[in-house]
């Protein structure tokens, strides 16, 4: 039993989609319907401006608020691997899961029913990258045991403690 | 115990045990959605929304003609499209006929529902509603019978079959009236089921009895297939509306991200 | 727990009070008079009495329990 | 037994076969592995031995569209009488071609052929027929689009026309109006550049408006559009004034650098003077120049955002200028000047057949004589009025100046008036609309190329033909051998298969040609400080600051600031219009593919807040743009990202297309707006030098 996620580096990302079409041309979805979702804010006036992007999917929660909120109990959670799906043959399109979801990751599908990132089902645990994480151009995107990704950015944080000087600027896990 | 005493009895059952239904998937589920999304708000996650009515082009083009399982298949589409048609004016029918035919009359005087034009009218309405409600069924039923392995959906098989039987014993509780009753003024409007009672009488099935047997049984189906509702598939017909409504056909979820990433800068 | 008693108790509420108004509707067709309302009386009386035992004691297993306070943060964190 | 590597995980998965190839959506040309089942691209990636490991950007993996397109080109075709392109066969089509470039060499001469590429796939094969055994000197790229002035600046400065960039070791980054985080250029350098940031690298971005790159700066500076060199001439000046240069580096490997020192010291280039024609404070010129010069290694760069205004040269070679007096070329962390691999030329021909036409190309008869590429702009005037000489027979490959180049107007008249055009094309662009024979060309999927790719050291990709070609269509070097053999040179194109060729391409490089057909890239050492072991092959041996091959033309040898030939706005046309570059399209290639039209289906004008709100103009608006040309209907968008002043509009050519289900009819070509505005000295266009009145349609 372990739990895969993602890590995302905003301040690597360029806003790019590259792992929006890596996943629609991966998982042969239909070329509107879109598992991984970009989205770019700039906030301020000229020329103050502040601006982040964020490559979001499901993040595929330890404890999913789209698996209770499934009047079907269409979704479930492996419990090996910790991803959550969406079995098609009992989902009925009511959109319930995307109401519930903090993220708005479950897409409604032309075919009305909902979809949302498998974390690449076919591929091997860990042996191989997500198909958003192998494209990414900036490498911006990690996947993998939770636990791992927190050693990492944990990781990251160390070494920017190594030259940075202003304290405010560093970001990622902060202890409870 | 008379019929009608079964009938009550059982509707009392019936009427709470779908609610029984709609606690568990329906209230339970958006009790818990709110809930999560005030959370959520409070940890500075997503906004909750304020609900808004869907537009107008969307709900044309995603409730009333549900263009995305026109995307699965054509026939598929026409299936649900004739069931889907049927069953809601049938039920609405069905439910002008219960209220104005079966219980006002009772408090307020009035003979157009009971036995005047109005009646005749609501009659040709559905079995016109449930015959077109029973040529989409049984389309389903024989796709889902000769594809099941393909297309994985013997899954709600059981589901179509309760709705089948319902709305064929409707018929046959029609004509089993009828046929007992063969000087019904409305039987000229009753154009399936008027035609059946002649085959009824020919088979020796006509008779008060007989026709009280249909009727139970009738009751008996229609009454469970409601109860039915909230546990299986059907349960759409309750949260599709309001799911899809706020979720405004999947902005909701684009305001999500746009408030995530805006936490992040 | 998310969902409270008190919302528990309106929904039951709600419920028999359905219940009441078909035993009132079932009085125009069963005659009050005979043993027979004692029937629909009775199954109204059990479903109650089941709605009740559900809403309480059975649902409890499809509410959401230990449902993660910190939820947001929590999986905030994971993207950094 | 060695790790297993993740293409073959892929195989396992998906059944395929991994399949070698290039990327040829952009001029980058990033090494890539295609997934092959059934002859179907199932999948497509980078390739993981390359620099660029599996990555690839939005416009490179949405490129698999183009193996399946149902609007590609499938058959050649010929213009009839009545201007409908109809369908002929490829001999029909390959023998009329070959029989009218004989009759138009007899005529007129051999430079009577111009042939243009934009994506420069085999153009080898090109050069060695047209080139070599034909005989014209205008084979010419699409430079005169692009980086036109860069290429000179650094070929007067380096003799290097193509300096890259090594961001992995370095401090100090800084660019001058170049965006490579936007339009995805060389990945593995992005990617480089992000990681050095992560430990501590400092990145500041010249550019009026933010694009993604200034997104990411730890200093953006919002200059006045086409400023740019006088800023640089500040740093130069702050940078001499406190001679915080590489005194050593500079009296060893830098010529004229008195002069140089002397000419910047005494015009008052100061930042004083800088900041009233730039708009950046006095103190922060200050601040980058010492922070520039007193970190090291640091690197400057710039691109389109210079090239496009007519002031880009100067600003270039001052930029490049300053690289150089502090000691920053060529070393860990600085420009790097990219060493070739030894690729041989596809095919032999021996010297007694080689041709050479008598006529300069027409770019120094046209009077730019240091142009690098041929003034593409300025190609239908010499065609339409004979001057210099008569061109006859024009090609085009994969590159669509009916879109891209300005005053498309007169790019039309020309291809009416002219005796024989070809396009080679994946697509029915707007220039095969035009032509009068269109060849269908097999997309990178379909086709071999053995290349060299931009990753700072040699590196060769060696892509190979994963599918079979679409309908006819042909690879480019099967084309060239089918024209060869009607010209008459059929002798010199002699091959079974496309491996014999590449064979003898990679006969020199230092890896088995089976270990580079089956990883399909080969990455040769990145030395530094080749300059030092293998000299400066500038004439005087050392980096030219004064530039001797500007002298020898009578052009000024050191870099000066003039506004002469800017266009500038005024109260009639108060918006200067920039041309910018959408991140999900690159040129014509990209306009018919699904997932990239989803993401961003049309282009727009993008204005500032004050500005929108001054006009009445609201997000989504229909605005009418308006230039001394002429006028065109556009989106508008309302940002804050924009300078005041400025209408930015992405990249005009592709958008509002004529062909291909998808594309068609999407979006603005703003191109007509532009006026003929070339740079006096490279001949390259500066789209931006453009003023134009902007208001609610």
């Amino acid at each position: 039993m372990s739990q895969y996620g993602f890590y995302f580096d905003k301040e690597k990302c360029v806003g790019c989609r590259a792992c929006e079409v890596a996943c629609q041309v991966w998982n042969d979805a239909v070329q509107t319907v879109k598992w991984r979702n970009v989205s770019n804010v700039i906030r301020g006036t000229y020329p103050e401006l502040t601006g982040v992007n964020a490559s979001l999917a499901c993040m595929h929660c330890a404890e999913s608020p789209c698996k209770k909120a499934c009047p079907r109990t269409a979704i479930s959670k492996n419990e090996d691997t910790g991803r959550v799906t969406v079995d098609q043959s009992r989902c009925v399109g009511c959109m319930l899961c995307l109401w519930a979801c903090p993220f708005g990751a479950p897409q409604m599908g032309v075919k009305g029913r909902m979809e949302k990132c498998t974390f690449c089902e076919e591929r091997p645990d860990g042996k191989i990258k997500r198909a958003c994480e192998e494209i990414c151009p900036q490498q911006a995107i990690v996947s993998g045991r939770i636990e791992d990704l927190i050693l990492r950015s944990r990781q990251v944080v160390a070494e920017r403690l190594s030259y940075d000087k202003q304290a405010e600027v560093i970001l990622g896990h902060e202890e409870k | 115990m008379d019929k009608f005493t079964y009938f009550w009895s059982l509707i009392i059952v019936a009427g709470t045990i779908f609610l029984i239904g709609a606690y568990k998937n329906v209230f339970l589920k958006i009790y818990y959605i709110v809930w999560v999304n005030r959370r959520v708000q409070e940890g500075n996650g997503a906004i909750e929304r304020v609900v808004t009515m869907p537009e107008i082009s969307t709900v044309i083009s995603e409730a009333m003609l549900q263009n995305r399982i026109k995307n699965r298949s054509t026939f598929l589409w026409s299936r649900h499209f004739l069931i889907f048609s049927g069953f809601m004016v049938l039920f609405f029918f069905d439910c002008v006929y219960t209220v104005f035919g079966h219980y006002l009359h009772h408090y307020l005087h009035y003979e157009y529902f009971v036995s005047g034009p109005g009646r005749a009218c609501l009659k040709l309405c559905m079995e016109f509603s449930g015959a077109v409600l029973l040529l989409g069924l049984t389309a389903g039923l024989i796709h889902r019978i000769i594809y099941a392995r393909q297309e994985r959906t013997l899954i709600d098989v059981k589901l179509i079959i309760l709705l089948w039987v319902v709305t064929l014993t409707g018929f046959l509780t029609e004509a089993s009236r009828l046929a007992s009753e063969p000087n019904d003024p409305f039987i000229a409007y009753s154009f399936i089921a008027g035609n059946l009672a002649p085959v009824l009488q020919n088979m020796h099935l006509a008779g008060s009895e007989a026709a009280t047997a249909v009727w139970i049984f009738h009751a008996t189906v229609t009454v469970a297939f409601f109860a039915y509702i909230p546990f299986s598939k059907f349960v759409h017909i309750i949260v599709a509306p309001i799911g899809r409504s706020i979720t405004q056909n999947g902005n909701y979820g684009q305001m999500k991200r746009e408030r995530i990433t805006e936490g992040l800068l | 727990m998310p969902i409270t008693t008190k919302t528990k108790s309106i929904y039951t509420a709600v419920v028999i009070l359905v219940q009441l108004y078909f035993v009132y509707a079932a009085t125009l067709f069963v005659d009050v008079h005979t043993p027979a309302i004692l029937w629909v009386i009775g199954a109204a009386a059990a479903s109650a009495l089941g709605a009740a035992y559900y809403v309480f004691v059975v649902a409890n297993k499809d509410e959401v329990g230990g449902y993660n306070g910190d939820f947001s943060l929590d999986e905030r964190r994971r993207i950094g | 037994m060695a790790e297993q590597m993740t293409r073959d995980v892929i195989n396992e998965i998906r059944g395929t076969k991994t399949v070698p190839g290039a990327c040829m959506i952009c001029p980058w040309h990033c090494p890539t592995e295609n997934f092959v089942r059934n002859g179907r691209v199932e999948y497509v990636r980078g390739n993981e031995y390359a620099a660029n490991k599996t990555s690839r950007c939005v416009k490179g993996i949405s490129s698999i569209h183009s193996s399946r397109d149902a609007d590609r080109l499938l058959y050649p075709m010929k213009r009839n009488s009545q201007g409908v392109h109809e369908r002929i066969s490829w001999d029909d089509a390959l023998t009329q071609i070959a029989e009218r470039l004989k009759a138009n060499k007899e005529a007129y001469g051999p430079e009577s052929l111009v042939y243009l590429w934009h994506l420069d796939s085999n153009e080898m094969f090109t050069h060695q027929l047209f080139g070599h055994l034909y005989g014209t000197p205008n084979l010419s790229g699409h430079g005169a689009a692009c980086d036109q002035d860069r290429r000179l600046a650094a070929m007067a400065t380096f003799a290097h026309p193509l300096p890259v960039k090594d961001y992995a070791n370095s401090r100090f980054v800084m660019l001058w109006g170049a965006d490579p985080f936007g339009p995805n250029e060389a990945l593995h350098e992005n990617r480089e550049l992000l990681e050095a940031m992560k430990k501590g690298c400092r990145l500041v971005v010249v550019d009026p408006n933010r694009s993604r790159t200034a997104e990411k700066a730890h200093l953006w500076l919002p200059i006045k559009p086409g400023t740019d060199g006088a800023m640089a001439l500040a740093i130069a000046h702050r940078i001499i004034e406190t001679k915080s240069y590489d005194q050593a580096f500079c009296d060893e490997w830098v010529h004229g650098f008195d002069e140089f020192s002397s000419h910047v010291l005494s015009s008052g280039f100061t930042p004083e003077w800088a900041e009233g024609i730039t708009g950046i404070s006095r103190e922060t010129i200050i601040a980058v120049a010492d922070e520039f010069a007193s970190t090291k290694p640091a690197l400057m760069d710039g691109l389109k955002g210079l090239v496009n205004y007519t002031t880009g040269l100067d600003a270039l070679r001052t930029v490049f200028a300053l690289n150089v007096i502090t000691c920053n070329i060529d070393g860990p962390g600085n420009l790097i000047l990219k060493e070739l691999a030894p690729i041989d030329m596809p095919v032999d021909i021996p010297e007694e057949a080689v041709t050479m036409s008598e006529q300069l190309p027409l770019g120094p008869c046209m009077g730019y004589p240091l142009s690098q590429d041929l003034p593409t702009q300025l190609l239908p005037k010499a065609v339409l009025d004979g001057d210099p000489y008569p061109v006859k027979s024009l090609f085009f490959h994969i590159c669509n100046p009916a879109q891209s180049d300005p005053n498309t107007r007169l790019f039309e008249k020309m291809m009416a008036a002219v005796d024989l055009s070809v396009t080679i094309d994946i697509y029915m662009s707007e220039t095969a609309l035009l032509s009068e024979f269109v060849l269908p060309e097999a997309s990178t999927y379909e086709r071999a190329e053995v290349r060299e790719s931009l990753w700072a050291g040699p590196q060769v990709v060696f892509a190979q033909p994963a599918i079979e070609p679409l309908g006819e269509s042909m690879p480019l070097y099967e084309i060239v051998k089918g024209l060869a053999e009607k010209m008459g040179y059929g002798e010199y194109f002699q091959w079974n298969s496309w491996e014999d060729w590449a064979r003898k391409q990679a006969a020199f490089l230092p890896v088995s040609y089976e270990e580079l057909k089956e990883k399909g890239v080969w990455e040769g050492e990145l030395r530094y400080h080749k300059y030092i072991t293998d000299g400066v092959p500038t004439p005087t041996g050392k980096f030219e600051i004064y530039s001797t091959m500007f002298e020898e033309m009578d052009y000024n040898p050191l870099p000066v600031f003039t506004e002469e030939h800017r266009v500038k706005p005024d109260a009639e046309y108060p918006f200067q219009l920039i041309n910018c570059k959408m991140q999900f399209h690159c040129g014509t290639h990209t306009q018919n593919n699904p997932y990239l039209m989803a993401i961003a289906g049309e282009n727009w004008v993008e204005l500032n807040t004050r500005d929108a709100l001054r006009l009445g103009i609201a997000d989504g608006d229909w605005v009418e743009v308006t230039s001394p040309q002429t006028s065109a209907f556009i989106n508008a968008r309302v940002s804050e990202a924009v300078q005041p002043g400025v209408a930015r509009v992405p990249h005009g050519h592709g958008f509002g297309r004529r062909f291909g289900s998808i594309a068609k009819g999407k979006g603005t070509h703003i191109n007509p707006l532009f006026e003929t505005r070339v740079n006096p000295v490279s001949g390259g266009i500066s789209f931006n030098e453009c003023k134009v009145n902007i208001r609610k349609a």
